[in-house]
């Protein structure tokens, strides 16, 4: 059996390796909506790691902000430079 | 009477000038006249705010360093707007809030508080220099003005991690007992500043900016912010990093090459724009050489006294510019030959700049350079009391050469350009132009004026 | 070991403004650079067995709360991330009507 | 080259980060206990205490609404000029919606209307409870902000009425600056609270803090909802 601390150290180390990944890739994906996608999932996962470490009130700010809001915001203006494929 | 009127009167009419978009440019002449006014009748005692004392509340400074900048920022701030408000109504309220983020800068006694503040004062730029129309520019100083923030925060949070506060005073006591490991962090400060600053190589958004800018923006960022985030700087390097040895030797190089380079690209540039922009790299880089050295007093007037020299030189480039279409020197060709006056206040203000006697630009750039060879003066930096007045001399020679390049082509004899310049900014300039005279003539009182700035234990500003 | 995961976003922000043409990938880095930045403020605050900064009726006596003053500048920090972002973003669409691309290498003028 | 260089400052920039925090203890086991910090003292109260120096039960708003306060009316003024300069650039005289692409079915609009009071009702919760729960004045904006954003979604015709985001916005901000004043006369500080701070734990405790935290989450929330609408419309062409 994994003990609290234990899983945490996991989860962390699962999450840390996630964010780097994505950053990576957000950075260089050719496409700009799968690049903004990226960037939603890592603002997603940076959510848990505020909540790993013990900041619920960033977490919420963050998801609702960071990961909703902007993400929007990216996409309202990929659609009015219609450099996205959707039609 | 509390100095936290001076940050909440303007964002108090920020926000209700929304509603009332007819007499928001009258608000704003009414606020910034007032933010003028006000530090007259200021107690000079610090002011916390929220009922907690610092460090576990925020609290403004208020001192005789952070009078003088209230006074001179506020003044041509609202010289600026007095002159170029009835053309950009559209901005009131965003430069409402830059007054609040500019008097909150020259104020506040928190670390972090000073972030927001810089935040608050740098959007309200970018949205002034969109006045431009050069969308891809003003994106430039955004992602430029963002990174420099980003890093002065990365800084900060080092400190603080170090030192458990954001107090700016108690970080000035951490900072002296800890000097060497806050080298980092400070560099990282320093170049989240420097940006703003336009420092190289930091700058390079600087040339997109003013190289197009108009009557508002250009004055506005070459002149008031010019001025407020110099005397920031003063304020950091005086009170809070007394920064000394190797460090303080890279940062003076930096600043060094970042003068020479300047005088060197206006040297080659044939832009009347571009001249005064590289000029201002110069200066700012000058000005912040005085702040590291330690000659604090006379670096706060050589700020202002460049402010006022840039308000009236793009003030007038920019409406020249305007009228004729282009900014080439060989197009502006004589200019002045129709409107005397006007030439007389570009001529005193660039001559100011160079450091020529009679003027007050000549004042503080003498005394600059006399405090390096002062015996008291100890100097921070190993061989520094030879090398950088050497610096800021050769400096001055090439300034020289080419304001008097730029003055000869505008002063031309024959010429068929005609400019209209409105009364008001006339009055305006010729006033700051005889103010800058004044100020030079009567030397005895101005250098009483900036040893008043020193205390006896020869520290400058804090307190 | 998330404050390197920190200061990988923060490198990989860096990197991504300093190579990237396209004036979206530009902004995306600089979210980046945000994200590395707020997570590395909440790691500075954090040690291991500390509790989240609320009071409850369960709060045991002497709490051993984690520093909740980052926490607070973070919350400042998105906020202040948001309105950049949200003023990028605009401004890329002026760019985009201005010179018909978002990609720096095609407008001719820099 | 030029990516190289990149990669050597990035790696600069890591490398530097690491050596500068090696004479603390980060690197060991994260931070250090708060002892020693400025911060030691803000969470210096227990849960049902009466009326303690800062009333919140979530130290993190205490910090925000009310120890640093003046940070966070910088923080909004930050939102404000960003809204502001939103609508400068994209705000015009002939606007139009912009097209989104699709055109939303029968489960999408009933989907979202009845999404949007839910939404609503958790932004205005979590906007209340703020000073005893995780959330606030910001998260809580933001939400509002969100369920008008579904109502975009919903009608690709609908918009909003911006005059009535823009009073709002004026008010709550102006309100914030007020209070702020209020404090100047009746307590001795600007922002200080001046109301009884009340239970540690109760819904109506913390003086002046909710009241604070509902105009943050009004002014937010009328703000970003100002920002998605000038998104969301594009000039005539």
């Amino acid at each position: 059996m994994l003990d609290n601390i234990e899983v945490l150290q996991v989860l962390e180390i699962v999450i840390a390796v996630f964010m780097v990944v994505l950053a990576f890739l957000a950075i260089n994906s050719k496409s700009l909506i799968k690049a903004v996608m990226f960037l939603s999932a890592l603002s997603m996962l940076s959510v848990i790691g505020f909540v790993v470490m013990q900041a619920p009130d960033v977490a919420v700010t963050e998801a609702v902000i960071g990961s909703g809001l902007v993400t929007s915001l990216f996409v309202f203006t990929l659609l009015a430079t219609k450099k996205v494929g959707v039609k | 009477m509390s100095a936290i009127l001076l940050i909440a009167v303007p964002l108090l009419a920020a926000f209700i000038s929304i509603l009332v978009k007819k007499v928001s440019p009258y608000l704003l002449l009414l606020v910034s006249l007032f933010a003028l006014v006000y530090p007259f009748f200021m107690d000079m005692s610090d002011v916390i705010i929220g009922g907690f004392d610092s460090p576990i509340g925020i609290n403004l400074v208020v001192n005789k360093f952070a009078l003088t900048s209230l006074i001179a920022v506020n003044g041509l701030f609202f010289l600026v707007v007095a002159v170029n408000i009835a053309q950009y109504k559209k901005l009131s309220s965003i430069l409402l809030v830059a007054l609040a983020g500019l008097n909150g800068l020259l104020l506040t006694g928190d670390l972090f508080n000073l972030f927001v503040f810089i935040e608050i004062s740098g959007i309200a730029a970018y949205l002034i220099t969109t006045t431009n129309k050069k969308p891809l520019q003003t994106f430039n100083y955004l992602v430029a003005g963002t990174v420099g923030s980003s890093l002065y925060l990365l800084g900060l949070i080092i400190l603080y991690n170090m030192s458990g506060t954001l107090n700016m005073a108690d970080m000035a006591t951490f900072v002296e007992g800890n000097g060497m490991y806050t080298l980092f962090p400070f560099l990282l400060m320093f170049i989240g500043l420097g940006v703003e600053a336009k420092l190289l190589p930091f700058n390079s958004w600087v040339k997109g900016i003013l190289g197009h800018s108009n009557n508002l923006s250009g004055a506005m960022i070459a002149s008031v912010y010019a001025t407020a985030i110099a005397l920031v700087f003063g304020k950091l390097l005086a009170g809070v990093f007394q920064i000394e040895g190797t460090l303080a030797l890279i940062i003076a190089l930096v600043l060094g090459i970042t003068i020479l380079a300047g005088e060197a690209m206006a040297y080659a540039s044939t832009k009347a724009r571009e001249i005064l922009l590289y000029s201002s790299i110069a200066q700012a880089g000058i000005v912040i050489l005085l702040f590291t050295v330690g000659l604090g007093a006379w670096a706060t007037f050589f700020a202002i006294a460049n402010g006022v020299s840039k308000f009236i030189l793009f003030g007038v480039v920019n409406r020249l510019t305007e009228e004729v279409g282009s900014d080439e020197m060989d197009q502006l060709k004589g200019s002045f030959v129709n409107n005397k006056l006007i030439g007389v206040s570009f001529t005193v203000a660039a001559l100011s700049i160079l450091g020529l006697p009679l003027f007050f630009g000549f004042v503080v750039k003498m005394n600059s350079l006399i405090g390096f060879f002062e015996p008291d003066f100890v100097s921070n930096l190993p061989g520094g009391n030879f090398i950088f007045p050497i610096i800021i001399l050769v400096a001055s020679v090439i300034e020289g050469v080419y304001f008097v390049k730029l003055l000869t082509k505008l002063w031309y004899k024959d010429s068929d350009v005609k400019v209209n310049f409105t009364p008001l900014f006339k009055y305006v300039v010729v006033v700051l132009a005889v103010a800058l005279i004044v100020f030079g003539l009567f030397q005895g009182e101005v250098e009483e004026l900036v040893a008043s700035l020193i205390n006896p234990g020869g520290v400058f500003i804090w307190n | 070991m998330l404050q390197f995961a920190a200061i990988i976003l923060l490198m990989l922000g860096l990197y991504g403004l300093l190579t990237q043409r396209n004036v979206i990938k530009i902004i995306i880095s600089l979210n980046i650079l945000e994200i590395g930045l707020n997570l590395f403020i909440i790691s500075v605050g954090y040690f291991e067995g500390g509790l989240a900064p609320i009071f409850t009726s369960e709060t045991p006596a002497n709490p051993n709360f984690v520093d909740p003053l980052p926490q607070a500048l973070v919350l400042t920090a998105i906020v202040i991330g948001v309105g950049t972002t949200a003023l990028g973003l605009a401004l890329a669409r002026k760019i985009y009507q201005k010179y018909g691309t978002l990609n720096l290498d095609e407008m001719g003028e820099n | 080259m030029k990516n190289f260089l990149a990669l050597l400052a990035a790696l600069g920039l890591g490398v530097l980060i690491i050596l500068s925090l090696q004479n603390n203890t980060l690197f060991n086991e994260y931070g250090e206990d708060v002892t020693g910090r400025d911060s030691e003292e803000y969470g210096d109260r227990e849960y049902g205490e009466e009326n303690p120096a800062s009333g919140p039960a979530n130290i993190v708003t205490s910090i925000v609404a009310d120890f640093r306060s003046f940070d966070t009316l910088g923080e909004i003024t930050v939102l404000f000029v960003s809204s502001l300069g939103v609508a400068l650039l994209l705000g015009g005289t002939k606007q139009k919606r912009l097209d989104l692409g699709f055109h939303p079915n029968f489960m999408l609009r009933i989907g979202s209307k009845a999404l949007f009071g839910i939404i609503l009702m958790t932004g205005v919760y979590v906007t209340i409870h703020g000073h005893l729960t995780p959330g606030g004045g910001f998260p809580g904006g933001a939400m509002i902000a969100s369920s008008m954003l579904l109502l975009y979604l919903a009608d690709d015709t609908f918009r909003a009425k911006i005059k009535g985001f823009k009073i709002l916005e004026s008010v709550a901000g102006s309100l914030y600056v007020l209070i702020g004043i209020a404090g100047l006369f009746f307590a001795d500080y600007f922002l200080e609270n001046f109301l009884n701070n009340g239970v540690v734990g109760d819904l109506l405790s913390a003086g002046i803090i909710p009241l604070i935290y509902v105009l943050i989450g009004l002014k937010v929330g009328s703000e970003i909802s100002g920002v998605i609408d000038n998104f969301l419309t594009e000039e005539v062409v």
